[in-house]
């Protein structure tokens, strides 16, 4: 299926939870968070979450900034 | 023990000067200029992952997060909306509840929409948020900052990264005159002096990033701002002497051994 | 170990900073401000013994010499003779044949009268002085005055006592570029700032005595000036960043989690 | 004829100075000002009339209409409703449809409210009026007064009667770069040469009322400003040497009858 | 008729705008900037006849002589022998016994050196001209050069050419303030504002070549420093307002038709 | 009657137009603007706008200000 | 013979007087001072000061300055 | 015998040595310096300079100055 992944589309076999996104992503799940269709996901919720066809994820982290 | 700290929303800092961690040479230079600054508080972007390139080392590694508080920011959001989201994802990544909150209303000078600032204040003031609010020096936003329950006002002493110095002493002092929350001077500051004329002013702190990150030696001149900050707070605290037109001696005035009379 | 010291006529000096004497609410005091100052030169000035009450304790017992070189001046002189007579004096004390050499011209600013200053120099270094002048920020009196044998030349920021601040920094910047001798900004600081924006000219010192004398703290005070020397310098060695009228961002522009634009 | 007029909404000045009608010692002596200041327009205040009193001559008698035109103020309003109140009724005194609009946002500074000044000024231009705003020297503020309508923007040199000239030059620069109305400095200017230097940055006026008002002598001072504001103009015009910091000479080097060379 | 003109040495000048006549696109321009200026003595460079090409047109021919005194100038000079011969010629060409006498001291800034300026001012003085000194912003050097007889003082403003304005305003109000002969601020303005700052400050007159003669238009510019001088002359006797730190209503604070208060 | 007039409670035989108090208070209508309880009154309704028990009115005009 | 005028080496028949000197040039003697040995020559001495072999000679006028 | 000392007219027995006037004056000779007729007086000549009748003497110390 194709997902919207920070911004452009993406190719993944899915639906799939966010906790195995990340995993696919090779993605440390601490020190990052995740948007799944303009909704902040709680960290407690990767594994619930799933992303289907169309949907949109963000994935953030800390860069250098001032 | 510092008898002198910086308390903001009841947190502690041994250390007048927040540093950010944008523009340097690499991140070892970095970590040295965060220690030589001295600051226990450091200001960070929320950007998305680099999904292409992830031997990309991360940031904080290079931050020694037992030492130095993590202060996401909004920095590049142009509306309210923006930075509400972005200071959300900050909080989610799990360091911290406060914000360096940036909404820019200009590019040329990325001086702030104060507008939509103060109704991103309210906003994330309700969710919880420790809000400090970068602003321009204007007594009248700083107030309704505050009012809007503002942790700390930031007014910029110029544009960021312009190094030119506080533009308008005056304003910065009227601010502190009025505040109840910390003033932290946000931007502008190009060299030591700029930062002890920030706290001479009564400013609580000085928040920069350019100055060091992008100054020939940012590890010396991070050592710089450290002493400039506490040069100009213990300044500020001794009671300057007053200015005067004409001269004062220093010696006394009798007891020359001379027959010589002006 | 100081990797930056001050070395004026082959003799090194942890501190760029130099202090007096003189109007301190006690030697007590002063004593105590010397010591957070981290000067190791002090300025003292030559008078008569005061015959009617010997009880009067001496000021040099408050100065630990072992730590600390005297530097005798001329203060209150108005002419080159009284000047050189009260050098001789001083140096006949015991302690010194080094002299600040002060030639007074005007009552109300105590500005210096350079041509009997210049003449005074010739004299004294004939005589084996070590002659550190008190001059105005001339940059073509300074020249005359190295060329004549000053150890070091000392341009003023602004009046003795005034603490106005550095009054005129281009010549203080100018006089810089062109001395083979250090350049000590002597008289005119009023707070932290002053000293590190002299310092950040490019100024090997400062002389200082009325700010941290007759601040409302003087111990605090002499601490701030101790930092903002150090800052000054360190800063005047990092390379500072270039002002420039308008922004530039400290955080990416890219990866924001944004539909928005400026 | 002026060839370089002041053109607000439509209307042609002669003059770019703008002075106000409050403190002077008389109405005689303010009528004097006027015509030596060159202005031909003044700003008034709203007020209730003096029941009490009628005697009371009025200051409408002591302006020359037929030259000067009249804008009614909302000073003193701390409310977009008020100061919607006070244009409404200023503007059926039947003289003008203009209004300097003000919403004070602090007593102390005077600085305005810019968020109900913004208000205010969308109210006021769809009710018709022509809104010149005062409002403080940042940029982004400006450009929302603009597209909200304002016929100009006023940014502040200084608080209102302070008399401390233009606080932040770099502001006014860049909001004049940004700005697609006139921009009128408003407020702070304390002698000429702040009214020459308001101009020099750019400004295409300048609106003054204590600085002339108050001056020991109104009308020379009232002459003073006239003059400036034409000198900073032309001076703006005619294109500046750059500065440099060190010395380019106004005379030959070649030709000299001398042997002496530096 | 000017109810203020500049007398030196018994003569009256009407404007107190003195010029140059170097470094002008064309002769014609510097003719039509003098009358623009409105200024009735310019100073000129003594110099070598060009031999080799006698077509060259005669400066002097462009200089209205009816109207406009010549100040002979000692430009260039670098010992006081120089500075007197030069004068000495600049006598016999027959049109002017005043001398605007400069020594050099330093190619880079054109500093005075102001011992030879000193001494080439006595022999001057004693052989009958009317010498007007350009020196530093030293009150001590303009005492010695008033008492050794020149007939007004010329303190820079900042290096000739550098267009850095006064650099130094308290130096130029203490010269005046202890002068008694006229002060003319010679060098260093480089807008309209900075000559009205040297006559607030107040100076008698202020001499200027490069910042007319280099601006983009001349012309433009000379009619600009015209005004400024008078402006700032003007404010000066006017009596400007006190400066302070905050604000002070010009509206009445009573009367208001609204409920608000502050 | 009484009005609040200016701010301050007034005595007047009423009730009366715009016109008649202005005639009564010696106040030349041109150069003054007129508020009846908080609307603008325009100039020609000064004759047809009645002021009644309680009502508010405001007389206004120019002042020196800056 | 030779004088230094103006700083050079300069060939004239010669002696000759200041006005010879400055006809020869084409010099109008107004406006211009001279200079004869370092001495300056007052204008009415022009005919009677004589310029030997030698000799310097300066001749000025007024040139642009400030 | 009547001197001058720093400034003022002094009656002491005389003539006498500066060790001696020291002495008298009660000052410690280290850390003073003096100056006899405007000449100063070098340390190791305390003993043998004589102080006469109408003589000058100075005798100074460090006092605090800037």
């Amino acid at each position: 299926m194709t997902i919207r992944l920070n911004g452009d589309p993406y190719e993944i076999e899915g639906p799939l939870t966010i906790a195995t996104l990340l995993a696919h992503l090779k993605i440390d799940p601490r020190l990052v968070a995740v948007e799944h269709n303009i909704e902040v996901v709680k960290r407690h919720r990767y594994e619930t979450t799933m992303v289907n066809e169309g949907d949109e994820v963000e994935i953030v982290n800390f860069v250098g900034g001032g | 023990m510092n008898s002198d700290p910086l308390v903001i929303a009841g947190r502690t800092f041994g250390s007048r000067l927040v540093v950010g961690t944008g523009k340097y040479p690499s991140h070892a230079v970095m970590a040295d200029a965060h220690v030589a600054s001295g600051a226990d508080m450091v200001t960070v972007a929320v950007r998305r992952v680099n999904l292409t390139d992830r031997s990309k080392e991360s940031l904080l590694d290079y931050i020694d997060r037992d030492r130095i508080f993590i202060l996401p920011n909004t920095a590049g959001c142009y509306t309210a909306e923006d930075a509400i989201r972005t200071a959300r994802l900050g909080r989610e990544v799990g360091l911290s509840n406060w914000v360096k909150l940036e909404v820019i209303g200009d590019e040329q000078t990325l001086f702030p929409d104060n507008i939509a600032l103060l109704e991103a204040t309210r906003v994330l003031v309700r969710e919880g948020f420790v809000v400090l609010p970068y602003t321009n020096d204007d007594p009248v936003i700083c107030r309704k900052l505050e009012e809007a329950g503002a942790a700390a006002v930031m007014p910029l002493g110029a544009p960021i990264g312009s190094g030119l110095g506080i533009q308008n002493p005056n304003n910065i002092r009227i601010i502190k005159a009025q505040a109840r929350v910390p003033v932290i001077v946000d931007a502008g500051v190009g060299t030591a002096s700029d930062a002890a004329i920030a706290m001479e002013l009564g400013a609580d702190g000085v928040l920069m990033n350019t100055a060091i990150a992008l100054a020939t030696d940012p590890v010396a001149m991070a050592t710089a701002m450290k002493l400039a900050v506490e040069a100009g707070r213990l300044a500020f605290r001794a009671g300057r002497i007053p200015m005067r037109l004409y001269a004062s001696p220093s010696s006394p005035v009798e007891g020359l051994v001379t027959a010589s009379t002006p």
